[in-house]
């Protein structure tokens, strides 16, 4: 059955180390001072990077049953909705309908 | 909840036809449940991306509050502690019962690490006055709702200190359990459901440390 | 008790069983004791208990709903000050949602079925079963502190800044409501796994009874939004505690932005509430029209339309509040699509009656009441959806009508058809089909009286939430009053007939309605570990085109024990363990 | 169909308030014959189709994808057509007219309070001339709750929250007094939290304006002071001058009259007594009523307008 699968220790291993290369680099970047909104979006970036690994390996997602990383994306999903639609609101107060 | 439904040692329950449908119910039970912690945390992502996303300027002001080196090092720690539940699980999963309970005690210790540090973070900032909401008496930082962003601050964190916390007694539990001999290659399914449970502890915070201490 | 079968997509060896009629020793009598129930990890035990829990709260919401159409008798105070009536209304509705709707189909009929109608013994977690049904408990028991200490009056939706201000217990309610959803959570993760895992082999997903795909679609829901309801209520509990400022305007928060919080939950939570009644509806209509239920696919997959497509419209309750322009025109263009897949679902319910051999049994007239009551349920929300008009509508008595007839006309509806169909099931006794009908006589009239001028005095511009009104308003609030206390009476009569039931009535048979579905399968009420044998499926849910013989199948784990011996072979195609 | 439309609907007073009226009667219509069509069919299958005898069998039919895909497309276009007509309407209802008269709008609880550009200021009624678009710039007070602005037969709702502005406009066809009430839940005083929008011909409003303007508050005897207090500080609100219960005990006959409080002391009402009540109403509260009374008096009301708040109690004998 995959999801008895035994992760090797060098994936461990070297998941480890590029979480630890991929932290360094997030506060590197910080004393870059990109503009914002880049920054942010670096920052964004990286971490979802660093998250993909750990869920990938750590928890095994690579190897296991498919459907457990469709629950993992769908509830990212609906946190981007949750957010994004709620943004349309809070971003875009007292500008009318001038927007069409 | 994990744990409910697991109690059963090595036995099957009678309601599964075998242990691999037991395992894998369990796994995708626990995946489920990390869907909800998504969307627990992810009320407070969104009501951070919108105070972010109103007042920038508040965000930069009041993040050369927080101590990169503080956030820098728990990251690192709990990358550390992710790593050793994750040997933890391997160790079951080749039946070695002693580096089991090894790993997790290291967990556990790297986690009580991280409190501490969280711990020292916490009296910094409560000393001069930076407290959640109304008990806000801090001066520096000149703006009308930088009480706000300390609410923020501590709803995020002290959430997110409040599931290292839990992640400590789930294991201590294990800990138990593995000395007793409970976990071998047939059965783990505990372990590695707590594991599930604790990279996601990380994942948070792999999110929370650039959000909240490296704005500028 | 593994029936070692290996059927990965092989032919499967299956004997018919018999069976048994009218068992000595069955749940209900297997364990003896209060503790036996109080502990119990069987799932129909603990599908009973919320039934009792939910039937207590139904009574106590519909007594605070008759207290309130009574002050609302005359424009001036009857029974109770202003702040007295604040709290009625705000209990009314907080029970009636948190504690009744919300566990209703899915914690009570769904504990007792979904088991039972995929072939398995139990939920996959039935020891976290029990845990939902005590967290419920316990947040059932904060919500009753709430009434003893100082009853929450600040209407069911706890809007800041005025849940922040009022003297009120709002921690108290909402601690025990923020409790309750991790009950919901619970309950939804253990049945979605049950269902992904723990199907009979034969039973794919395409021959599982619409009422599965309804709880399943309603199990998404209650996983997705419910967290969210819970920060939300944090976040409201530290707003009172510390004065974070988030949502209070006071400190530097936004109100509007508590309202998004809010009905990101509440809104999804209304399919949560509608969803499982869907499913019921299927099943009724489905076995009393002894028909294939038309477009089944397209049923429960819009299902699962309605759960997506409703978590994305939950600003149409703002449209007024401040929220921008913006995004008003974008909640109501998305509103509108959830109109779609439950249309074709009435549509094909229609379609299934259409040729069928129809029964009007108590169960299907609640069923042909549901179509009625929920369509004009349905339709006004379209009109609340339609921007220029919800303006003049929101928060008037046209809101009032409109979820009372999608609440009450639609999900309550539909409980009392399930709670019929099923009572032969889940008891072992037969209810008194006159007294039924007669009940549901006196329902359908009390509702209608109740809620239909509420439409009316709506539109002519009546607020809700308002302890006095004009004098121009009171004709309707009669009328509505007293529909209420014909409501009032239809309740009792059911009370009575299914209580007199308990103790005298008939012996059910193990399918008194000749259905197809598994739960039907099995002895009323069924054994302590739901079927003597593992079943086997071979038919869908609703081949009612096929005889009946097809349908009573199972792998004999003990042949000598009921097994016909000239066991007939019998082709599972597809027959897959998972 | 003229009856039947005025049944459901207030008049229809304000310039866009029949647009919104015709959206309504169509989806109305629309729902009728869905409603109508559904309801005939369950009547009739049921009576034709219902079951003869206990081997009565059916047919297979799953599915029909013409009927399927039709009863998908019809309701489509329906909901595009609801979608666009009520978007239309909206960007109406949204889009104030240049030249609008603007108008302060301050909530309370509970009451409401009317400034006019020119200074006048009215409560709990809302003076405007006829056939010129109004602008509402509403807020709710600081510190206070939401509340809403309603008036049905102008077809006008919006929030008004305490930390930011909201707007809404409306222009009136014809004369007269319209009610509006407040919408948005705000506690004990909300069902009391109505008013009147009175609406003046030109003429008539020009002369309103006058007789406000010249009026010379200083003048004013201190009596009628108080009642202009009474009306426009929102004290109305909660207290009645005609012995009902409102959220706060009833003015009349208060004057002299023994009170109770909740820590159980007593006290005669006198001057003193009510100047301490209005200015420090969290002190002594009365037994029977909640402590809510705004405790915002020692900064809004000049100390003549106290005096002449109590000397208009005085007079509710
Ligand atoms: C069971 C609960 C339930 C259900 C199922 C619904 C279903 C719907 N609701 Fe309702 N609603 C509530 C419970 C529910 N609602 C509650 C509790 C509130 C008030 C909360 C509060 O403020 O306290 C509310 C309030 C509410 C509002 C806000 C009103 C306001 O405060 O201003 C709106 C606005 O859009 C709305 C819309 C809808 C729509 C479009 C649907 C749709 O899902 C309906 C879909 C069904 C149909 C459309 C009928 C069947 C279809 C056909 C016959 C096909 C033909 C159809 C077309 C041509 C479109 N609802
Ligand atoms: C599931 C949801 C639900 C149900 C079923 C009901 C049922 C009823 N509701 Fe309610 N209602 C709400 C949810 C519900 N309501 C909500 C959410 C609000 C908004 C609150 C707010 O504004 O914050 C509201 C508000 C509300 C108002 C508006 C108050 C206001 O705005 O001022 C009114 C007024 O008429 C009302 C009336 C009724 C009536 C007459 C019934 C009747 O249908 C009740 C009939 C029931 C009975 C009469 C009980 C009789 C039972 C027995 C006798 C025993 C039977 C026992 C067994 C079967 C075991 N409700
Ligand atoms: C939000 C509602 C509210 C408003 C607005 C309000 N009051 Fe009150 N008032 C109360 C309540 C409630 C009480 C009784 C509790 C108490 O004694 O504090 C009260 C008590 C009083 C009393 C003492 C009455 C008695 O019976 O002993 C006086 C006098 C009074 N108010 C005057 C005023 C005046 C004058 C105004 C306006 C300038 C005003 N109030 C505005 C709610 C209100
Ligand atoms: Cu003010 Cu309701
Ligand atoms: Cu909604």
């Amino acid at each position: 059955m995959s999801s008895h699968h035994i992760i090797p220790l060098k994936v461990l291993l070297s998941t480890t180390f590029a979480l630890i290369v991929l932290t360094v680099i997030t506060v590197g970047v910080f004393y870059v001072n990109i503009p914002p909104p880049f920054d942010v979006i670096v920052a964004i970036i990286l971490a979802t990077f660093k998250a993909t690994l750990v869920a990938m390996f750590f928890m095994g997602l690579y190897y296991d049953e498919k459907f457990n990383t469709v629950v993992l994306v769908f509830s990212l999903l609906f946190f981007l909705v949750f957010v994004g639609i709620t943004m349309l609101d809070t971003m875009f107060r007292d500008t009318g309908l001038n927007i069409w | 909840m994990a744990n409910a439904s697991t109690i059963n040692n090595s036995r099957v329950q009678h309601h599964f036809r075998n242990a691999d449908q037991q395992f894998s119910s369990s796994k995708l039970g626990m995946w489920l449940f990390l869907f909800t912690e998504v969307m627990f945390f992810g009320g407070l992502f969104v009501a951070y991306i919108i105070y972010r996303a109103w007042n920038p300027e508040l965000f930069t002001m009041a993040a050369t509050e927080l101590d990169t080196l503080f956030g820098a090092v728990n990251t690192a720690v709990l990358i550390g502690s992710s790593l050793t539940c994750a040997l933890a699980i391997r160790a079951a999963q080749t039946d070695n019962t002693k580096m089991v309970v090894n790993y997790l005690l290291i967990t556990i210790a790297l986690a009580t690490l991280f409190l501490v540090i969280k711990y020292f973070e916490y009296t910094a900032k409560i000393e001069i006055g930076i407290l959640p909401g109304a008990m806000y008496t801090f001066e520096g930082i000149d703006h009308p709702k930088a009480s706000v962003f300390f609410s923020i601050y501590y709803m995020m964190t002290g959430l997110h200190g409040l599931h290292v916390v839990i992640g400590i007694g789930l294991m201590i539990w294990l800990v138990i359990r593995a000395k007793a001999g409970d976990y071998n290659s047939a059965y783990y399914t505990p372990v590695e459901i707590t594991g599930l449970y604790w990279h996601l502890v990380d994942i948070i915070w792999i999110f929370l440390f650039p959000l909240m201490y490296l704005i500028d | 008790m593994e029936a070692t079968t290996n059927g990965n997509g092989k032919t499967l060896k299956v004997r018919y069983f018999d069976i048994e009629e009218n068992p000595e020793t069955h749940y209900l009598n297997a364990e003896k004791g209060i503790k036996s129930w109080l502990f119990t990890v069987d799932h129909k035990r603990i599908g009973i208990m919320y039934l009792a829990s939910i039937a207590f709260f139904f009574l106590i919401g519909g007594i605070l709903a008759l207290v309130l159409r009574t002050e609302l008798l005359t424009p001036t105070e009857n029974l109770m000050t202003a702040e007295q009536y604040n709290r009625v209304f705000t209990l009314h509705g907080a029970i009636m949602v948190f504690l009744f709707i919300i566990p209703s189909i899915p914690a009570a009929l769904g504990n007792f079925l979904l088991p039972i109608m995929l072939g398995a013994k139990d939920v996959a977690f039935p020891r976290l079963n029990l845990a939902s049904f005590w967290i419920y408990s316990i947040g059932a028991l904060f919500t009753l502190a709430s009434l003893a200490v100082n009853p929450i009056d600040t209407g069911w939706t706890f809007y800041t800044p005025y849940s922040v201000q009022t003297g009120s217990a709002v921690i108290l309610m909402t601690f025990g409501v923020f409790i309750m959803g991790f009950s919901s959570i619970l309950t939804g993760m253990n049945f979605i796994v049950t269902i992904h895992k723990l199907r009979a082999p034969g039973l794919t997903w395409g021959r599982m009874p619409l009422f599965l795909w309804a709880m399943y679609a309603t199990s998404v829901i209650q996983v997705l939004a419910t967290p969210v309801l819970a920060i939300t209520l944090a976040l409201l509990i530290m707003e009172r505690t510390l004065g974070i400022g988030i949502f209070d305007p006071a400190l530097g928060g936004d109100p509007v932005l508590y309202q998004h919080f809010f009905w990101f939950y509440s809104h999804p939570a209304v399919y949560i509430m509608i969803v499982p009644a869907f499913g019921v509806i299927s099943e009724l209509i489905g076995t009393f029209s002894r028909k294939t239920v038309f477009g089944y696919w397209a049923i429960a997959m819009s299902s699962l339309a309605i759960a997506f497509i409703g978590s994305l419209v939950w600003g149409h309750h703002m449209f007024v509040s401040g929220q921008s322009e913006l995004s008003t025109v974008v909640f109501s263009f998305l509103t509108f699509f959830v109109g779609i897949p439950t249309g074709i679902k009435i549509f094909n319910w229609l379609a299934t009656m259409h040729k069928g051999s129809i029964d009007m049994k108590t169960p299907m007239v609640y069923a042909c009441m549901f179509l009625f009551l929920f369509t004009i349920g349905g339709v006004t929300g379209i009109m609340l959806g339609a921007i220029s008009v919800n303006v003049h509508l929101h928060d008037t008595y046209y809101v009032v009508a409109h979820f009372h007839y999608v609440m009450m006309g639609g999900t309550v509806i539909a409980f009392l058809g399930g709670l019929h169909f099923w009572w032969p099931k889940m008891t072992g006794k037969m209810y008194n089909e006159f007294w039924g009908k007669i009940a549901s006589a006196f329902i359908f009239v009390g509702f209608n009286l109740t809620f239909l001028p509420q439409f009316i005095m709506g539109s002519q511009g009546m607020p809700r939430r308002y302890y006095s009104y004009i004098e121009q308003f009171q004709t309707m609030h009669q009328l509505s009053t007293y529909g209420s206390y014909v409501l009032g009476v239809g309740f009792v009569i059911i009370a009575v007939y299914l209580a007199h039931s308990l103790v005298k009535g008939a012996q059910a048979p193990a399918n008194p309605w000749g259905a197809r579905s598994l739960d039907w399968m099995t002895s009323s009420p069924p054994d302590q570990h739901n079927f003597k044998y593992q079943p086997v499926v071979s038919n869908g849910a609703y081949d009612y085109h096929k005889p009946m013989a097809d349908f009573t199948l199972g792998i004999a784990e003990d042949p000598a024990h009921h097994g016909h011996d000239d066991a007939v072979k019998v082709e599972a195609e597809k027959a897959e363990i998972r | 169909m003229e009856y039947l439309t005025n049944f459901f609907l207030p008049s229809a007073e304000s310039t866009y308030a029949a647009n919104v009226d015709a959206l309504f009667h169509f989806i109305n219509i629309v729902s009728l014959i869905l409603l109508v069509g559904i309801t005939i069919a369950i009547i009739y299958f049921a009576i034709k189709y219902r079951r003869k005898s206990q081997e009565d069998t059916t047919p297979l039919i799953t599915h029909n994808t013409t009927l399927e895909v039709t009863w998908t497309v019809i309701p489509l276009i329906l909901i595009l057509i609801v979608f666009g007509w009520g978007f239309n309407d909206y960007v109406e209802m949204r889009t104030p007219p240049a030249n609008s008269y603007e108008v302060y709008v301050e909530s309370f609880s509970f009451g409401w309070n009317f400034e006019h550009p020119n200074g006048i200021k009215e409560s709990n009624n809302l003076t405007v001339p006829v056939g010129t678009p109004v602008r509402l710039i509403m807020r709710s007070r600081d510190g206070d709750v939401l509340h809403s602005f309603f008036v049905p037969q102008f077809r006008l709702k919006q929030d008004l929250m305490p930390n930011r502005n909201t707007y809404a406009w409306f222009e009136a066809k014809n004369t007269g007094q319209f009610v509006y009430f407040c919408t948005e839940y705000c506690g004990g005083g909300h069902s009391m939290m109505n008013g009147t929008v009175t609406v003046l011909t030109a003429a008539e409003f020009d002369e309103w304006n006058e007789e406000e303007l010249g009026r010379d508050l200083d003048a004013l005897p201190l009596a009628e002071l108080g009642r202009l207090v009474y009306q426009q500080a929102g004290c109305q609100g909660c207290h009645s001058v005609d012995g009902s219960s409102r959220v706060g005990p009833t003015l009349q006959g208060l004057y002299m009259r023994e009170r109770e409080f909740t820590d159980g002391s007593t006290r005669i009402a006198d001057e003193d007594y009510l100047i301490e009540s209005i200015l420090y109403p969290q002190e002594l509260v009365n037994v029977g009523y909640p402590n809510n009374m705004p405790n915002i008096y020692q900064q809004t009301l000049s100390e003549r307008e106290v005096l002449g708040l109590v000397e208009f109690i005085k007079e509710l004998q």
